[in-house]
């Protein structure tokens, strides 16, 4: 169907269609890739297997109803499809959240953020061979999703936010578990450090490949923890601040080439691992400095922002993720886009692949950290 | 905001010959309506000079009436942000390409060609990206409409209201009468 | 086997068309001998491995077939014979058909020359090592025809590099053994083993520093022979979806895991045969004088003893392969071939080079205190190494006696 | 049975080894894919080192299939099939025409089956004969040591020249990567 776009110029070239069905492109998207011998010449990325049409149902769907499909952008850090939405919808209606409610929402994102680079890690592993450190990662998800069950009942989709706060405080005890999972969190890391980040066969594997320089990562719209292993010190919790992230202290970590060079694989790896460290602070000062009050704002039930248009955007766990939202008045939203950080992350592939093996390209993949929904949405 | 209006009397003073109008509407943000065809020559002014080095989002809008795309750019090391937008007939939409200014343009407005049917001049790869290569229509356009079948495979699903019809039991449990109506929905 | 086999026939007074009959069904006796114990051992393996790779993975494994999930290999393998045989319309269909059963006939056809204890061996070949080296190659043909025969561009790409792996593999593990082979001065791996002795100290791997670094180099050269982790490229799942497996299915896929599980065994009793002192009875100087003066009973006993300390050691060299492969990210195809041709085909020289020097020291006035001093030395440095292992093993385990462990819903 | 008697189980052997390499030769000859007759060539090569091991010669044996099995037919199937196209190929040469191909077999066959009617066969009892390893050891680093050496010097010489062919093409590739 889709016509032939890699043509072989070469001669010597063997064309691969690496998906849509393939254990490493993390979801259905196909790698159209044209290779000599091992090293890719030229690559295609194809997606829009996932396409399932989210912003459509967006312009049918009541505003407070198109909440659930947000948890599907992304289904590994669903509360920031949440977070985002709502806070466009807030924007639009002019309602001030309870500073209760935004802790609450830190909270839950941040631990959302641990358990997505949790995955990000493990798979980048298993992406290259080791499955072991795959489970260890899923063992502490684990038990963060036992905790997101508690916070919402849900352990993928969690759909917890709404628009105006959260619905429910957190149940009596919790933040006594979580603060416990969070001493026993930064042992872990260590722990992990050792089974894999420190394998020197890991490393070597990663060092110096795949370098995106700081201007191809920003040109290409990289954003998150893949712009920041480039070298550019750029996070929207404290540049564009939104919710209660002001009120913390963590630090930015930005790849400084702790082996090998900034903005190579094993710098977005790094990356990931020490944002981990700072969501566990920032969970833990939400925790201990939870405000009291409401957790939810007065909000009709029936929510017909005014005319206008807004652009929110969080800092997901695979960057910026935003939302542009227009009202026309009405009941339902006029457009509601998604501006995810997986999509922006394929677009560096044709410029940084050409020369890599496919060894390589599985791992630099993996490093991108690339969720196939999230592209498609 | 302050910074598009700071940024619209910049822009008027650097480009005098481009008509740019700060527009808002009642709630939200407000943005620079820019004449379509000169869309490439202000961002590349606020790429250059002004330092807006990162395309944060490029949307396209439907509004009913007209076509409209939302670009929102973005200044890494000041922390700044300008909301830029376009207006384009519903039949005709065709806009120069960014593409050359920001290597992420290239995807985006794939995407909008793909949903909205806006033609990018000059754009180097301008295909479908979202939906297979011979989708006819632009889904995301206001006056779409669903297509019935894809290359035979039905698209229709029942009206879930009607399962829970009584008579619409019947027929599920009857299976002549059930071929009957499937026959006559899909001819 | 041979001598027993002799001790019977002229028990029973044969006529020599007898003889003849007798011969042919003592072969087939001895192949089905052998080929039931690869049959369970890679069956067996197959659960150990599922096992322990979930111990690993702090998860469980396999635990509802039979005691401890012991019996999943069976139902698996039950499973495999019962799964439609799957043979894709474009495939080379005679290649495809006949590229598990070479892969397993050369690993299965390495087990007649490996000894499995004092004196029992299927074909005691005195060319034993150079055999089983030689034999494996089968394997490198099945690979390719069967990442052929796949048409399919993964699956190549898989046989491909597989093959390319293992004849580059094969020339610094040849050099390992060849260090050996000059210390044992013989290719009969039952004398191979006869030369060396009970205690750490007389094995081979201990006998010189060369021997040290042979022993590592062997060892890694073999799990590269085999396609295992950190080796596994033919087969790397997440990039070449399986490698030379991929349009495999039912019985034919089980063939190929046969082989592998099965060679898990031959590149264990290999290390312990050149290095780790084979069925060495430690304390026991001279087996063979020891069970040629004893019968009945006694013998049966000494032999069983000396195949115990056999599997002993065998087994725990295929925990620690399992281990590595749990553990260990693998290794990109260039990195690969530079380890080989950099680094272990050079210091392979070295290794035999130094192993004859040492052939020569050992010979000298003096040598023999020399000698003494230095393999003592190198048992001394492998024991430290050891202790410094478990002691952090400890000290780690300790650190992680964590009550917090699934007890946040209780 | 009588049969059975007057031929022992070595000579099953040898038939069987025997119907292997004139069975896998005729494939390798015959067949119409290349990649056939490349992996048939193995059961000629394993039927040729089953003959040694009859013979006592477990050494050339198991050089016979390391060698041959495990290093010559690798290369020549890596050949076989990193060429383009290469299973759409058809391998057996009919350009020379069956006549001349039958009269060349007819004439070698009549030379061979000459010499082996006029070669004085003389049969050795078969026992187990001495390892045959040592004395091969010894004869190739004393009587033999210069030829040895110079074939392994060409053997070098082979390698160098191999990596100077790999390593021409590694550095040619890049650029034309980089361009597409």
């Amino acid at each position: 169907m889709t016509q032939l776009i890699l043509e072989d110029q070469h001669g010597e070239t063997t064309m691969v269609n690496m998906g849509p069905q393939h254990p490493s492109t993390h979801g259905v998207i196909n790698l159209r890739l044209l290779l000599q011998g091992e090293v890719i010449a030229k690559i295609d990325p194809i997606v829009g297997f996932l396409h399932r049409s989210i912003e459509k149902l967006g312009e049918m769907t009541p505003y407070p109803g198109f909440l659930p499909y947000t948890d599907r952008v992304d289904y590994l850090s669903a509360m920031f499809g949440n977070q985002v939405y709502c806070m466009a919808v807030e924007e639009l209606l002019g309602v001030e959240v309870p500073r209760r409610a935004e802790y609450l929402r830190v909270i839950a994102c941040e631990l959302n953020r641990i358990i997505s680079h949790l995955i990000a890690v493990g798979t980048m592993a298993m992406d290259l061979g080791a499955f072991t450190p795959f489970l260890h990662a899923i063992r502490e998800r684990e038990t963060v999703n036992d905790f997101m069950e508690r916070i919402c009942g849900a352990r993928i989709n969690y759909s917890y936010m709404r628009i105006g706060g959260v619905p429910r405080d957190l149940e009596p005890g919790l933040d006594k578990d979580i603060l416990k999972f969070l001493d026993r969190f930064e042992k872990f890391i260590p722990e992990f450090n050792r089974l894999i980040t420190g394998n020197e066969i890991f490393v070597r594997r990663l060092i110096d490949l795949a370098v995106i320089p700081a201007a191809d990562a920003i040109s290409c719209g990289l954003s998150g923890p893949n712009l920041r292993s480039s070298g550019v010190d750029y996070d929207l919790r404290r540049d564009r601040p939104y919710s209660a992230y002001p009120e913390f202290e963590f630090r930015v970590v930005t790849g400084e080439g702790y082996r090998g060079q900034t903005g190579d694989c094993y710098a977005r790896y790094w990356v990931r691992i020490d944002e981990m460290l700072e969501s566990a602070k920032i969970v833990r000062q939400a925790l201990l400095g939870l405000p009291e009050g409401d957790v939810k704002a007065k909000v009709p039930r029936k929510i017909t922002p005014p005319k206008g248009e807004v652009y929110s955007a969080v800092e997901s766990s695979r960057g910026e993720m935003g939302c542009y939202l227009v009202s026309d008045g009405g009941e339902q939203p006029l457009r509601v886009r998604f501006r995810t950080g997986s999509f922006t992350a394929m677009t560096v592939l044709p410029k940084i692949v050409p020369g890599l093996m496919v060894a390589d390209l599985t791992a630099f993949f993996g490093s991108l950290d690339v969720v196939a929904p999230e592209i498609d949405r | 905001m302050s910074d598009v209006k700071r940024m619209h009397e910049t822009l008027s003073r650097a480009l005098p010959d481009i008509p740019l109008e700060v527009e808002s509407a009642q709630a939200g943000m407000s943005w620079i309506h820019v004449p379509a065809e000169h869309i490439a020559a202000v961002i590349g002014h606020l790429r250059h000079t002004e330092g807006f080095d990162y395309l944060a989002c490029l949307t396209g809008i439907d509004t009913g009436e007209e076509l409209q795309i939302a670009y929102t750019l973005r200044s890494l090391p000041d922390k700044t942000e300008c909301a830029l937008k376009i207006s384009l007939p519903r039949d005709e939409a065709v806009v120069p390409t960014i593409s050359h200014l920001y290597g992420v343009a290239d995807w985006f407005e794939r995407e909008v060609f793909d949903l909205y049917g806006v033609h990018f001049d000059g754009h180097p790869d301008l295909r479908r990206i979202m939906m297979p290569d011979d989708w006819e229509g632009h889904p995301l356009r206001k006056d779409y409409v669903f297509p019935s079948e894809y290359h035979g495979i039905s698209a229709e699903r029942p009206d879930p209201h009607d399962l829970l019809d009584p008579e619409y039991e019947a027929c599920a449990v009857d299976p002549a009468p059930k071929s009957d109506s499937k026959e006559g929905s899909t001819s | 086997m041979k001598e027993l086999f002799f001790e019977l026939s002229q028990s029973w007074q044969l006529e020599p068309l007898e003889m003849t009959g007798a011969i042919a069904l003592w072969l087939v006796v001895v192949s089905a001998i052998v080929l039931s114990f690869v049959a369970t051992f890679a069956g067996v393996t197959s659960w150990v491995e599922r096992r322990v790779a979930g111990r690993m993975m702090s998860r469980i494994g396999p635990n509802r077939v039979g005691p401890q999930g012991f019996l999943q290999w069976m139902a698996d393998g039950l499973k495999c014979f019962l799964k439609e045989d799957v043979i894709p319309n474009e495939v080379d269909k005679p290649l495809f058909r006949f590229a598990p059963y070479l892969v397993f006939t050369g690993t299965f056809a390495a087990f007649a020359a490996l000894p499995f204890g004092y004196g029992i061996v299927a074909a005691d070949l005195n060319i034993g090592i150079f055999y089983v080296t030689a034999i494996t190659a089968l394997v490198v043909i099945g690979i390719l025809m069967a990442g052929w025969s796949s048409n399919n561009k993964w699956s190549l790409l898989g046989g491909v590099r597989s093959a390319a792996q293992i004849v580059s593999y094969e020339i610094p593990s040849g050099l390992a053994i060849l260090s050996v082979v000059v210390l044992a001065g013989t290719l009969n791996l039952q004398a191979i083993i006869a030369g060396q002795g009970g205690f750490p100290w007389d094995w081979y791997i201990f006998n010189n520093p060369f021997t040290l670094m042979a022993f590592f180099i062997f060892f890694a050269s073999i799990l590269a022979e085999g396609n295992r982790t950190p080796f596994d490229l033919p087969e790397a799942e997440s990039e070449l979806v399986a490698g030379y497996l991929t349009e495999y299915s039912g019985m034919r896929f089980v063939f190929f895991f046969f082989g592998e599980w099965a060679n898990l065994w031959v590149m264990s009793a290999l290390i312990t045969t050149l290095f780790l002192g084979g069925w060495q009875i430690p304390g026991v100087a001279d087996l063979a004088g020891v069970v040629a003066g004893v019968q009945g009973a006694a013998k049966t006993l000494w032999i069983l003893l000396s195949v115990v300390v056999f599997f002993a050691k065998t087994l725990v060299l295929v925990f620690v392969v399992i281990w590595i492969r749990w553990t260990l990210p693998r290794l990109r195809v260039d990195q690969l071939m530079v380890m080989c041709w950099k680094y272990f085909v050079p210091f392979g020289f070295l290794c035999m080079m130094g192993s004859a020097l040492f052939v020569l020291i050992a010979q000298s006035p003096l040598g023999e205190t020399v000698h003494l001093v230095v393999r003592l030395a190198l048992t001394g440095l492998g024991g430290l190494v050891l202790l410094l292992f478990v002691r952090r093993t400890i000290l780690n385990v300790r650190e992680l006696q964590d009550p917090f462990y699934f007890k946040v819903l209780e | 049975m009588t049969l059975l008697t007057a031929i022992g189980l070595s000579d099953i052997a040898f038939f069987i080894f025997a119907l292997l390499i004139i069975g896998c030769g005729a494939v390798v000859a015959f067949s119409r894919n290349i990649v056939h007759s490349g992996f048939a060539l193995m059961g000629t090569f394993a039927g040729v080192a089953g003959l040694y091991a009859l013979a006592f010669a477990q050494f050339i044996a198991a050089v016979q299939i390391m060698v041959y099995v495990g290093g010559v037919l690798v290369v020549i199937l890596f050949a076989i099939m990193m060429t383009r196209e290469i299973g759409r190929a058809e391998s057996s040469n009919p350009a020379v025409g069956r006549f001349p191909a039958v009269l060349l077999g007819v004439v070698i066959g009549a030379v061979l089956v000459f010499i082996a009617l006029q070669f004085p066969w003389t049969i050795n009892p078969s026992t187990d004969f001495d390892p045959t390893v040592n004395d091969l050891g010894d004869a190739l680093l004393s009587r033999f040591l210069i030829p040895f050496e110079v074939l392994s010097l060409l053997l070098l010489a082979v390698l160098v020249g191999a990596v100077m062919l790999v390593k021409k093409e590694i550095k040619a590739l890049p650029p034309e990567e980089k361009s597409s």
